[in-house]
């Protein structure tokens, strides 16, 4: 086996997303990497959802229009997903709940057999799972003493059951590789800031990062990590525009409403120097749209939210271990430019799960700040070379520190004389000019698949690993800005170079990716664009792209 | 204590504002926190956008000159980030009471232990001259030249409702007197609302009906909150009434700030808690 | 004569705006084209004002680096205005308050020989002038009687003594022009918008646009027209939705910072298809800037603002006659296409006042919008070949009329599948083109200058008179798009045709129209940028021009 | 009236939900105001985003489905701009009393004549369970894991405190209170606020409590404005105590649409007005 599919689906409240993970769990244990998709609609009880794990002895990071293995605790599961299965789709089915073609196993029976409450259902769908593909069932026992942490015995009783009721059909030989933390998006992002030295984090909920609000609340109850969730956004960014001015790297999270509200303080960030981090969770638009799809509509928002011109730093990272990477490293360059920074995420990337790999926790760059000087009165925004000036915090015993929103002197004193209005424009393009060699010595542009390939497909945010899978079967090369600010237009033209063709894969209406390049002098041939709230599946990548080559 | 209290930027308040009581009162205020062994650089100014906020280019303290509204959700920040810190808000009724009023009444929910003293000239002085919530029932700006239709909401009984715990009026007539509420809020352990009724010599000059109406809070027990309510309604910031003055309320309560962690995690502690968590989820 | 500058200048609170307005009153009716700069720091009293009018016998509408005659009533404009002045500039000024080379005026004894209250200090100043130019009194007279509504006699004869005190050191001859209307920006776009139909109008004051709520609260006086002033720019923009959902043509006036706060309706604009019109001037930013000083730096802003895609309209009048024109059919467009409308002025279009030419009320594009069908049920959102559902306000018995800021059903219903999300944001496209086509063809890029002229300036905005002056002189020729939004690329590729150097002009530094023309395809030669938050003058565009060209 | 008041749209409220009961509740309310003559075509629904503001999608009414926390002032523009029409509100506490309390101060404040039903689970439902200003301290919620450290405030008091003239609190336990007090707060000439204690029976379900506490309000004079400031203090929306359930106070004010213009300007008017100014500035 080399790429297997599992589709689990039953009503919300179910526990779909939990199932899902146990799944990815026993690949994660068998040696593959996994990758789950969760797909759920706005509500909290009775609709559909489902998640499709997908398992590969490579890492992947898309769903395929193919189903091997379908879990269904329901009948809508087995309804609403025939498209997707083939003839040697292996069904297993709550008998109580559905009838289908395949096997069904008596959940409620098991359960009132072995006095398990109705919750470990699901760990009785899972043990029937594993029986039925010949997951061994020390490898059911490992992944539930890992990740159940209640009631284990009983759950493990309950899945040995569902693993006698079936019949094996299929064999998953064990993989090759060492299990690797399984991380959501939101999580990688998490710890990636926690790394960069996050001391608090405030968020008002909002889909698709309201989990990343939920996992950093979990971390503060154990260890020393402000977390605050207020009465709105606006409240949120201006709490940490607080925090910041008092020495405290801060990040905040939203999605597209709550991040309007937001471009007030954003703006403000770009005057006073203030360091400010937004995780911005796109989803689909515009508006309210669909709270729980994804999509990729939001990049010239941020790119531009706030009056007025200022340096900000945009990263938008394709994949969990480049979420771990560049969170820690937006952080670290926001407090080492002064500059407000926005990791650009979507529901795809932040509630997908995958292996973190190896290597997401690389050294920060460091945090190269002017001194303030000694003996001289300190300025707040003293001009320098670089447009980076010292950046004190109260107390400073002898020191006064002013920020300011209006256009202010170096003390940081409103001012309304045209020279220093200009001047201290020209600080900000400095700031621009360091912060964009800050980037430029961190790879800013990632390139994949075959070298000088003269097809290059073009891509951002997390359609990347769907990319970067089917520019490998296709003998294409696969170009990533992860900096789409300050827009890394030489690396990027040195990685598109030889390319014969270069199509864009968006998933927005306009080709924003491809309307930045175009500003940029850099041409794309061809644009793949899809706007439904749901990413692209290698499928309908492969046939799109052949239509286009 | 060698350093001035007052910056060189020019001053550009209109001859008679207010606002030069409240500067001096509170600069006076903070030279006597100074005096008690408060260090200057441990006291940090927030203000809005309006004629008050022109208070952080004046005093030669640390401060967040900060957008239109949003005094307050910084203020918290910069308290939660350093619970060293002495943090005031000087903010304006358009600021507080219209554009930001919700965070206003969280902090007070929160108990958010900052002090608010709200420049309440009862008009947007820097716009040149619209009602504000607190401007009298057809007052006539500049939005509203046939008078508007709102009668104003009354501060004091919001934030009382709202939960804080320390409500007091002052005036820029009476200098001294707000010097002293400014120096017990700013000693009060908690969440601290300072309503000062500001005259604005240009859009609305009510110092007479200040003078002639104001009086001292005596006789009044700070801890009875339902006498601090009946007290707060005697003027309902709109019809002639006689203006109490003074401490209305004062309770202690559990702070906000003080319920999350005084220190940092260091670099090791972050390590180790993130391999804490990618063991646990292999 | 054909072009004199008057600089007017005293202490804010002393009523140098209605001086500066007053002077170019006289030009007005001398039969010249006026036009008023007025300079004031964010203060309300004692710091300094002054204004600028500049008359001339074309149209003009920026100022010059000379003055001809300074009026001045405090010693600060004497000092802060040298630079400007020549050897025959005429200086009058209040000889109790400053001391000069030029005229004195005892302002103060001439006020209390006559027993005249200090504010007519300015009348006894404006009589000096017209004494030392030579303007007949008889004007004075008239201008004071149309313009001043209180304390006439008294002003007069004050302007008299003034009129008495000097010697005429120069001649305005008598032009040639009839007296226009002299107005605001602000005023301009208030007029339009009437004109357009407006029913209501919603804002929080905000400079540049507080005086368009000024005034139409002022015409809420006398005519049945809608304004509040609600508790701020969320509530602004939200009560907005509500008055156009229920029928009401509504507009809203803010700027940068109060804009901010509107992006998350404006965006529900896009999905709910209420329209809404948004005055947005611009201010010097980035934050709260120089609130009184002027800047181009939100156009990108403006386009991207809210998370998702839709399409909107964006119009930049470059003066007071289009600022009428394009206010009108900005809110006629909104409706007729259900789309959020952005009129995009600034601080120096807003507040800057000349005469509004004839032609300023055309006929307004009609507004086709298809009729609700009888017989069948009505559905908000019904598909149609443009993209453009018939719009019913409630109430219309038999007919439930529902919007929604979710992806939604033709009936308004909220939604969360694929093809229907599609088709939506399909419909939105539609839109756009419909919009499209709308506005070409009310020629959305103005050309001027000379025809076919190899060397073009391109600007947008309030720039645009001072550019046409100067493209005037040396021969160029000037391409201003008045639409933004949808980009008119075709319009502006065949203005631009035929140019051998594109030079654009504008007051940021990031050269944002060059920007958008690179994005679509056209390439700028060089861009002239400003960024201090004053308006460019003829001199410093020549002088810039000069140098590149 | 033919049509029925229920959409074909698929209810996806959690089984058990309050919301159900709140919305027929509210048919009932409706149906009744439509018996009386109300025209059905002259009800408009807003709703903010939340659980509670499915009612838009379920019910065959006009509606608006706003933003998260922004249905009063949609409400207040519809009403302006049409005063025939009965305006009412579906919304949350956390759309309510969080992200948008500052509209809901302001329109008891300038007695917006619209009606406000809160859906008020103490909690966020369809964001999956975090506290909101309504629950109770300690509440362990999914930002909240360990407990909040705010106390509620208290929206009755909130509400009397800015000037609201029609202030009720129902639950999701009764629906025929609930049925009567909606109708009233739809027949009140100004703004009505209803405080619905709604059960979530996913992340908060109290049913229990308010079954326990819960008493209907009685021997109360509605117009009395201290005895309803003291019966809405009765219970603080977080310690056990009695949860007086009906009508605290009415009282009519001027309402703030009528003192609008009603017309609009003709284009005739238009020209006119225009000419007019045109002609003052010549
Ligand atoms: C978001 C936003 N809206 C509007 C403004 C414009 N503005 C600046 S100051 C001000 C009013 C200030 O009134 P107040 O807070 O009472 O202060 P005062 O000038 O009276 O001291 C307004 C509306 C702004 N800066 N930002
Ligand atoms: C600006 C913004 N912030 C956050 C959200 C996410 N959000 C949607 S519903 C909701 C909470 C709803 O809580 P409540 O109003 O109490 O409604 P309930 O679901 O409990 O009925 C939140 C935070 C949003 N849609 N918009
Ligand atoms: S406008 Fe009023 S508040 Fe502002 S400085 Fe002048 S007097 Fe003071
Ligand atoms: S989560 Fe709570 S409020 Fe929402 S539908 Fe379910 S029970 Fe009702
Ligand atoms: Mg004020
Ligand atoms: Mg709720």
């Amino acid at each position: 086996m080399a790429d297997l599919s599992v589709l689990t689906g039953g009503r919300a409240g179910d526990g779909i997303n939990s199932a899902g993970l146990l799944v990815s769990h026993l690949f994660n244990r068998m040696g593959y990497f996994p990758y789950m998709y969760f797909d759920y609609p706005s509500l909290i009880k009775g609709g559909h959802n489902f998640t499709i794990t997908r398992a590969s002895d490579m890492p992947v990071g898309a769903c395929r229009e193919r189903i091997d293995v379908m879990l269904a605790l329901n009948q809508d599961t087995i309804d609403l997903h025939r498209d997707l299965m083939h003839d040697e789709t292996v069904v297993i089915y709550d008998s109580g709940r559905a009838t289908a073609e395949g096997q069904g196993v008596p959940v409620q029976e098991i359960l009132s057999e072995e006095q398990a409450p109705a919750v470990m259902g699901n760990s009785c769908m899972i043990g029937a799972f594993s029986g039925a593909t010949g997951i061994p069932f020390h490898i059911v026992e490992e992944v539930f003493t890992r990740q159940i942490p209640r009631g284990l015995e009983k759950n493990i009783a309950v899945a040995r059951r569902g693993y006698g009721v079936v019949k094996q059909v299929r064999t998953i030989e064990p993989g090759t590789g060492e299990p690797l933390p399984l991380v959501s998006g939101n999580e990688a992002i998490g710890l990636g800031l926690l790394h960069g030295g996050l001391d608090a984090f405030v968020a008002y909920p909002m889909t698709p990062t309201s989990n990343l609000l939920h996992f950093l609340a979990g971390m503060a109850e154990e260890h020393p990590l402000t977390v605050v969730h207020p009465e709105n956004e606006i409240a949120v960014i201006l709490m940490a525009h607080g925090l910041a001015y008092a020495g405290k790297k801060t990040a905040v999270g939203t999605s597209g409403g709550g991040f309007c509200l937001m471009t007030e303080s954003i703006s403000m960030s770009g005057t006073n120097e203030v360091p400010v981090v937004v995780v911005m969770g796109q989803r689909t638009g515009p508006s309210t749209g669909l709270p729980t799809y994804t999509g990729q509509t939001d990049l010239h928002f941020v790119l531009h939210a706030g009056q007025g011109e200022f340096p900000r730093l945009v990263v938008a990272p394709g994949d969990i271990t480049q979420a771990c990477i560049w969170s820690a490293r937006a952080l670290s360059l926001a407090w080492s430019c002064q500059v407000p920074a926005i990791i650009l995420a979507d529901k795809t990337l932040c509630e997908g799960i995958t292996p973190l790999q190896n290597g997401a926790f690389p050294p920060l760059p460091s945090e190269e700040r002017p001194d303030a000087p000694s003996g001289r009165e300190y300025h707040r925004y003293s001009f320098t070379e670089n447009g980076i000036s010292p950046m004190l915090y109260p107390p400073v015993p002898g020191s006064v520190i002013k920020v300011n929103s209006y256009i202010h002197d170096e003390a940081g004193i409103t001012t309304e004389r045209s020279d220093l209005t200009t001047r201290m424009t020209d600080k900000r393009i400095l700031k621009e000019k360091t912060l964009r060699a800050r980037t430029e010595s961190l790879s800013p542009v990632e390139v994949f698949g075959r070298d000088h390939a003269p097809i290059t497909i073009l891509c951002w945010g997390s359609t990347l690993p769907g990319c970067r899978e089917v520019a490998g079967t296709l003998g294409f090369r696969v170009v990533q800005p992860v900096v789409l600010s300050p827009f890394p237009v030489n690396q990027l033209k040195t990685a598109l170079s030889g390319s014969e063709r270069i199509i864009a894969i968006e998933e927005n209406a306009l080709g924003q990716l491809v309307m930045l390049c175009a500003r940029n002098g850099i041409s794309v041939d061809e644009a793949i664009l899809k706007y439904d709230g749901r990413p692209f599946s290698i499928e309908e990548l492969e046939r799109r792209l052949s239509e286009v080559t | 204590m060698s350093r001035t209290l007052i910056t060189d930027a020019q001053n550009t308040w209109c001859p008679g504002c207010g606002n030069f009581t409240i500067q001096f009162a509170l600069r006076n205020a903070i030279q006597n926190l100074v005096k008690e062994g408060v260090p200057l650089e441990t006291i940090v100014l927030v203000t809005g956008i309006g004629c008050h906020a022109k208070m952080a280019d004046y005093l030669n303290i640390n401060s967040f000159y900060s957008i239109h509204g949003r005094t307050i959700p910084v203020a918290t920040g910069i308290k939660l980030a350093n619970p060293e810190l002495t943090v005031l808000c000087c903010t304006g009724d358009g600021d507080a009471y219209a554009e930001g009023l919700d965070h206003l009444v969280f902090a007070a929910k929160r108990n958010s232990h900052i002090t608010v003293i709200v420049h309440n000239n009862r008009v947007y002085g820097l716009t040149t001259g619209q009602y504000t919530p607190t401007s009298p029932l057809g007052f006539r700006g500049r939005s509203t030249p046939g008078g508007t239709i709102e009668a104003p909401f009354n501060p004091l009984s919001l934030m009382l409702t709202s939960g804080a715990g320390f409500v007091a009026r002052g005036t820029s007539r009476k200098m001294r007197e707000l010097e002293d509420l400014i120096s017990q809020g700013l000693r009060h352990r908690g969440f601290a609302f300072i309503d000062v009724l500001q005259v604005c010599a240009t859009y609305f000059n009510t110092s007479e009906v200040y003078d002639r109406q104001g009086y001292a809070l005596s006789d009044h027990d700070p801890a009875d909150f339902e006498a601090a309510c009946r007290k707060a309604q005697e003027w309902d910031y709109n019809r002639d009434a006689p203006i109490a003055l003074g401490l209305f309320f004062r309770q202690e309560k559990p702070v906000f700030e003080e319920q999350f962690p005084r220190r940092s995690m260091t670099p090791v502690d972050r390590g180790k808690a993130i391999q804490a968590i990618l063991d646990a989820k292999r």
